[in-house]
């Protein structure tokens, strides 16, 4: 086995996979949409998020857990569960096996998915979040499986749906595998609702293809990122295949808001605030318990989570 | 044909626009055929068919995507590209028919769902979310058969049935192989390779045990529409009336149990926990949340 | 009482609220649209649909029920129910009792709703027609009363509901009555639905307001005759408020079907037809009874029914 | 303000631009409020708000019709006439409620549903038709509070609920004074006599037994806009209670048993069968059908 996991990611490297910021020094990072210097501890403290411009930076799904769970709470579930290459997909001489192994090694994920169980703001959920560095975060059979089998614990333990997604398409090397973990995600989600547990989907930078047209687009609240580029097929297919010009903001989180696609655009810093709020509406109704010492602004959501 | 065809020469007699589409096999099938409209919403799309009528003396509902059979006719259909009102159309079906308890028999024939600004405005995405959930657990009996071309997610979003069958010139993938040669081939008259590697053909997707029967064609079924639009019905009544049998003997709740485990367990993965354990660090935990 | 019913209306006579061919002479009868003449016995033959321009003639709902039922098979229910005029309504001095008895009188029915029990090419169906001669099809307490004793009735025997509307819009005598008849007509539909039995409604020229925005627009399968106005808000209401040209065909039976709202525009020559079918699946399915001695055409619906 | 206020300055006091609106009433009453957005398939009407909050310690899904306190806010919010994609909006609202057992709260506050060409097109009245069939059979407690205007098709689309309540200075009509007036007294000038004559206000519809109960304006709620607020939200509780207590008592079957005969009830007729029988010629019955 390599050793996936020995070279722990830092959250300043370059990565080419990544829309982040360019790192010229260790202090310093140049936001990848305003192009201005941000002292890099200003960065993370606002979940790479560029104070100038509100670009939100593409995060990994470690960063996602981190920023997004409260300290310590998350336990990672069925990190064993790998690809078998079932078609020995190869193209052009480029084995799949070996992509496999390359992108590990890069991303320090060995799938495109990470679940798990965790606590936002003292409230439980079962969460799933993808790895857009693991071969843009598409869904192959591993990421169908462990979609699956979280969905299947959320059932076990009574607990809300957390899904967090950003995706490229399809993962052509599995080819029918991977058509159908779309019915295989979705699936679940149908036994999900059955039990009166809600799905909250958070879409970010870039979701397109499977993901959006599975179990992303089919949550009983869906929430997006500012900016976040989200659609079935992605622009330059569009453009390539009608040959017509794309208006400004297509496909952003906000003309899906304005199209009736999705309930919110949420910042990254408000994020845990919204769903504690939700967590706390569902679970005081279908999970048969309070939490009373939880106080919650009797005006709604402000503008500013902290 | 023979098991042995290339895949490439599968696509193209997958595509051959003289090849049967979704109504030449609801008219030879059904019976008092009556086609339905409009997705209640938006549109009519012509890119689905839909309606209801008798198949071997039981009422259905039948959808399917309609090809046309020349230029002019792909131009008024869209080429079987259906926009969020077709599927929208096919799920106000499916509700339909689930209400009157009547099973449903989908033919799949499209290159993929339409990518165009429309389509994108009105929700492609979430148009074919909503029918894969609302198939999972629809609670009458369902087949599918895969008539010509199956492409991708637009092809999926009426596929999700408990029985799948396959003609057997008939191709089913997560991406075109012009698609797939160009993405991971950089290339795309790379295609032929592409279908290769893609595993499209019906004798694959048996083998991988994501369909449940092959309907032969022994002459290309362009060649021998009658014959193969016969057969066709005679392998979908037999999985109807199985499926019918599941309902009625094991009660609908079993025969989505079924339902579920088929798609549950499509899936190619090792779980390499075990061997992991030793050479992992520690286990990947939130180490703050600077929101908490 | 005054005599209602004495004078039986003829097919021919020259009717304000008709848009139907004004009689130059008892032979001939020239239509509302092309203004040609056609022989009077032809017109009615075919159903008075003029058969030079497809003008379908508006109907009084004692022609629809003879057109579109078997010969003899149509049994009439709650002809006495009347409204009770619970607003003592009047508008600048023209009181309501007083116009329902006129109406009454010149259009020979005594509400804008006939209900009943009828036979189509031999499948029983329980049917609702409305009658536009009666202050213009108009929703109030006696339509809603009828409407929904005949779809309880149906649930009792277990039969299809047909409706065929027209309407000009709201009752407004009869004002929150009125409105409320759209709740009361639908919910029973909700319960028809419930016992798996079909609604098919058939949609008239004109048909607009409360008709469309409740009962008529929920059916199982929705047809329309060509031709026929259908829409929420009238055309002029809609010019005069929005100031827009509406376009050419807009809110007729082919721009419904465009726009996704109705299964089908079925010719009046077709209706009995295509309705037969329908019952045929229907009845086979859910009323668990076979008439295998119905021989169907095997590819559907021809162009020209009989 | 009295009984025998004239209909028309009700009309006039449940049109004022000042008077408190469905986000006046949901961002007093509602905790933890989140607004809740689209309909799925086109748009997010903003003449509809909706979302999902807790109404005295329980989770409900709130929703009603937005009016702007200025002319400005009345353009964006379109005077707080709903679209098609606003009904869907509602519709998909009160499916989620009721999946997980919420119940729903509904402020009516509207002129009428749009007229436009855009909404015609995409189905008006389709819209507000599945809305009533929607809400006819919702397994979930509901109510339903006129705040100011309940205008027509428009109103009723939110407004099928187990208890109707009323504001003192509301209205609730099949068509506004002005449209009346210009219909049946040929001068749209008319419309105060029309707005007596339509007998639109809480007092009226109360006596017709349509509504359940009056929410008395001490003031008029523009001039008493918080205790206006907490009274409404005391008299909705306790209908909710009340509805809440036969659902979880008797069943939700029973509840809608309830709400069935509430709305079937509603229709004021007599049956003349009796008298009519000597005068009558005979029985109507179709004499031939030429198709036949
Ligand atoms: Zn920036
Ligand atoms: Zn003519």
């Amino acid at each position: 086995m390599p050793d996936f996991f020995r070279r722990k990611p830092t959250f300043n490297r370059e990565n080419a996979d990544n829309d982040g910021p360019v790192v010229p020094d260790g202090l310093w990072v140049k936001c990848a949409k305003c192009k201005d210097l941000v002292y890099s501890k200003d960065f993370e403290r606002w979940f790479r998020v560029c104070p100038k411009c509100d670009h939100h930076a593409r995060l990994t799904a470690k960063q996602r857990v981190e920023y997004l769970l409260d300290s310590g709470s998350f336990e990672e579930w069925d990190r064993g569960i790998v690809t078998s290459d079932p078609l020995n997909f190869s193209a052009n001489g480029d084995r799949y096996s070996d992509k496999l192994r390359q992108t590990a090694e890069k991303s320090g994920q060995r799938e495109s998915l990470i679940t798990g169980k965790g606590r936002i703001r003292g409230y439980d959920a079962v969460i799933a979040a993808t790895e857009f560095g693991f071969l843009g975060a598409s869904m192959g059979s591993a990421f169908g499986e462990k979609f699956v089998r979280a969905v299947e614990q959320a059932i076990e333990l009574r607990l809300p749906f957390i899904s967090v997604s950003n995706s490229g398409g399809a993962r052509m090397h599995e080819s029918t595998f991977s058509l159908m973990q779309m019915a295989k995600t979705t699936a679940a989600l149908s036994r999900l609702g059955e039990h009166k547990l809600p799905h909250i989907s958070i879409l970010t930078d870039p979701c397109y293809g499977g993901v959006t047209a599975s179990y992303a687009m089919v949550a009983d609240i869906i929430m997006a990122e500012p900016g976040a580029m989200i659609g079935f097929a992605g622009p330059r297919v569009i453009e390539q295949i009608t040959r017509q010009k794309l208006p400004d903001g297509f496909q952003t989180a906000e003309f899906l808001l304005e199209h009736g696609m999705i309930d919110k655009v949420c910042r990254r810093s408000e994020l845990a605030e919204a769903l504690s709020l939700l967590l706390l509406h569902y679970t005081d109704a279908t999970m048969g318990r309070r939490q009373p010492d939880y106080v919650y602004v009797s005006n709604g959501l402000g503008e500013d989570g902290s | 044909m023979t098991a042995t065809t290339p895949a490439w020469e599968r696509v193209q007699l997958a595509r051959k626009p003289e090849r049967p589409h979704s109504l030449d096999y609801i008219n030879a099938l059904i019976s008092g055929f009556v086609e339905l409209h409009g997705d209640r919403r938006f549109g009519d799309d012509p890119a689905v068919v839909t309606g209801i009528g008798a198949f071997n003396g039981r009422t259905v509902m039948v959808l399917g995507h309609q090809k046309g059979s020349n230029t002019r006719e792909n131009l008024d259909r869209n080429f079987g590209m259906p926009g969020p009102d077709g599927y929208r159309k096919a799920l106000r079906i499916f509700k339909h028919a689930e209400k009157f308890d009547f099973p449903i028999i989908c033919f799949i024939d499209t290159p993929g769902a339409d990518p165009g600004l429309g389509s994108e405005e009105r929700g492609q995405a979430t148009a074919i979310a909503e029918n894969l959930l609302a198939l999972a657990s629809l609670r009458v009996p369902s087949v599918g058969v895969v008539i010509g071309e199956g492409g991708s997610g637009g092809a999926l979003a009426i596929s999700v049935t408990d029985r799948l069958l396959m003609l057997e010139n008939s191709v089913y993938a997560v991406a075109s192989p012009e698609a797939c040669a160009a993405i991971l081939w950089k290339d795309s008259s790379a295609a032929p390779e592409a279908a290769e590697a893609l595993k499209l053909t019906a004798q694959d997707l048996l083998e991988f045990e994501i369909i449940d029967e092959i309907v032969p064609e022994l002459e290309p079924a362009h060649e021998a529409m009658d014959q193969t639009i016969q057969r066709t019905g005679d392998v979908i009544e037999r999985h109807l009336a199985e499926i019918e049998a599941i309902a009625s003997d094991q009660g609908i709740d079993n025969l989505l149990e079924v339902r579920y485990q088929k798609y549950r367990n499509i899936g190619a993965w090792v779980d390499k926990q075990e061997e992991m354990l030793g050479e992992l660090p520690t286990p990947m935990t939130a180490s703050g949340n600077p929101g908490s």
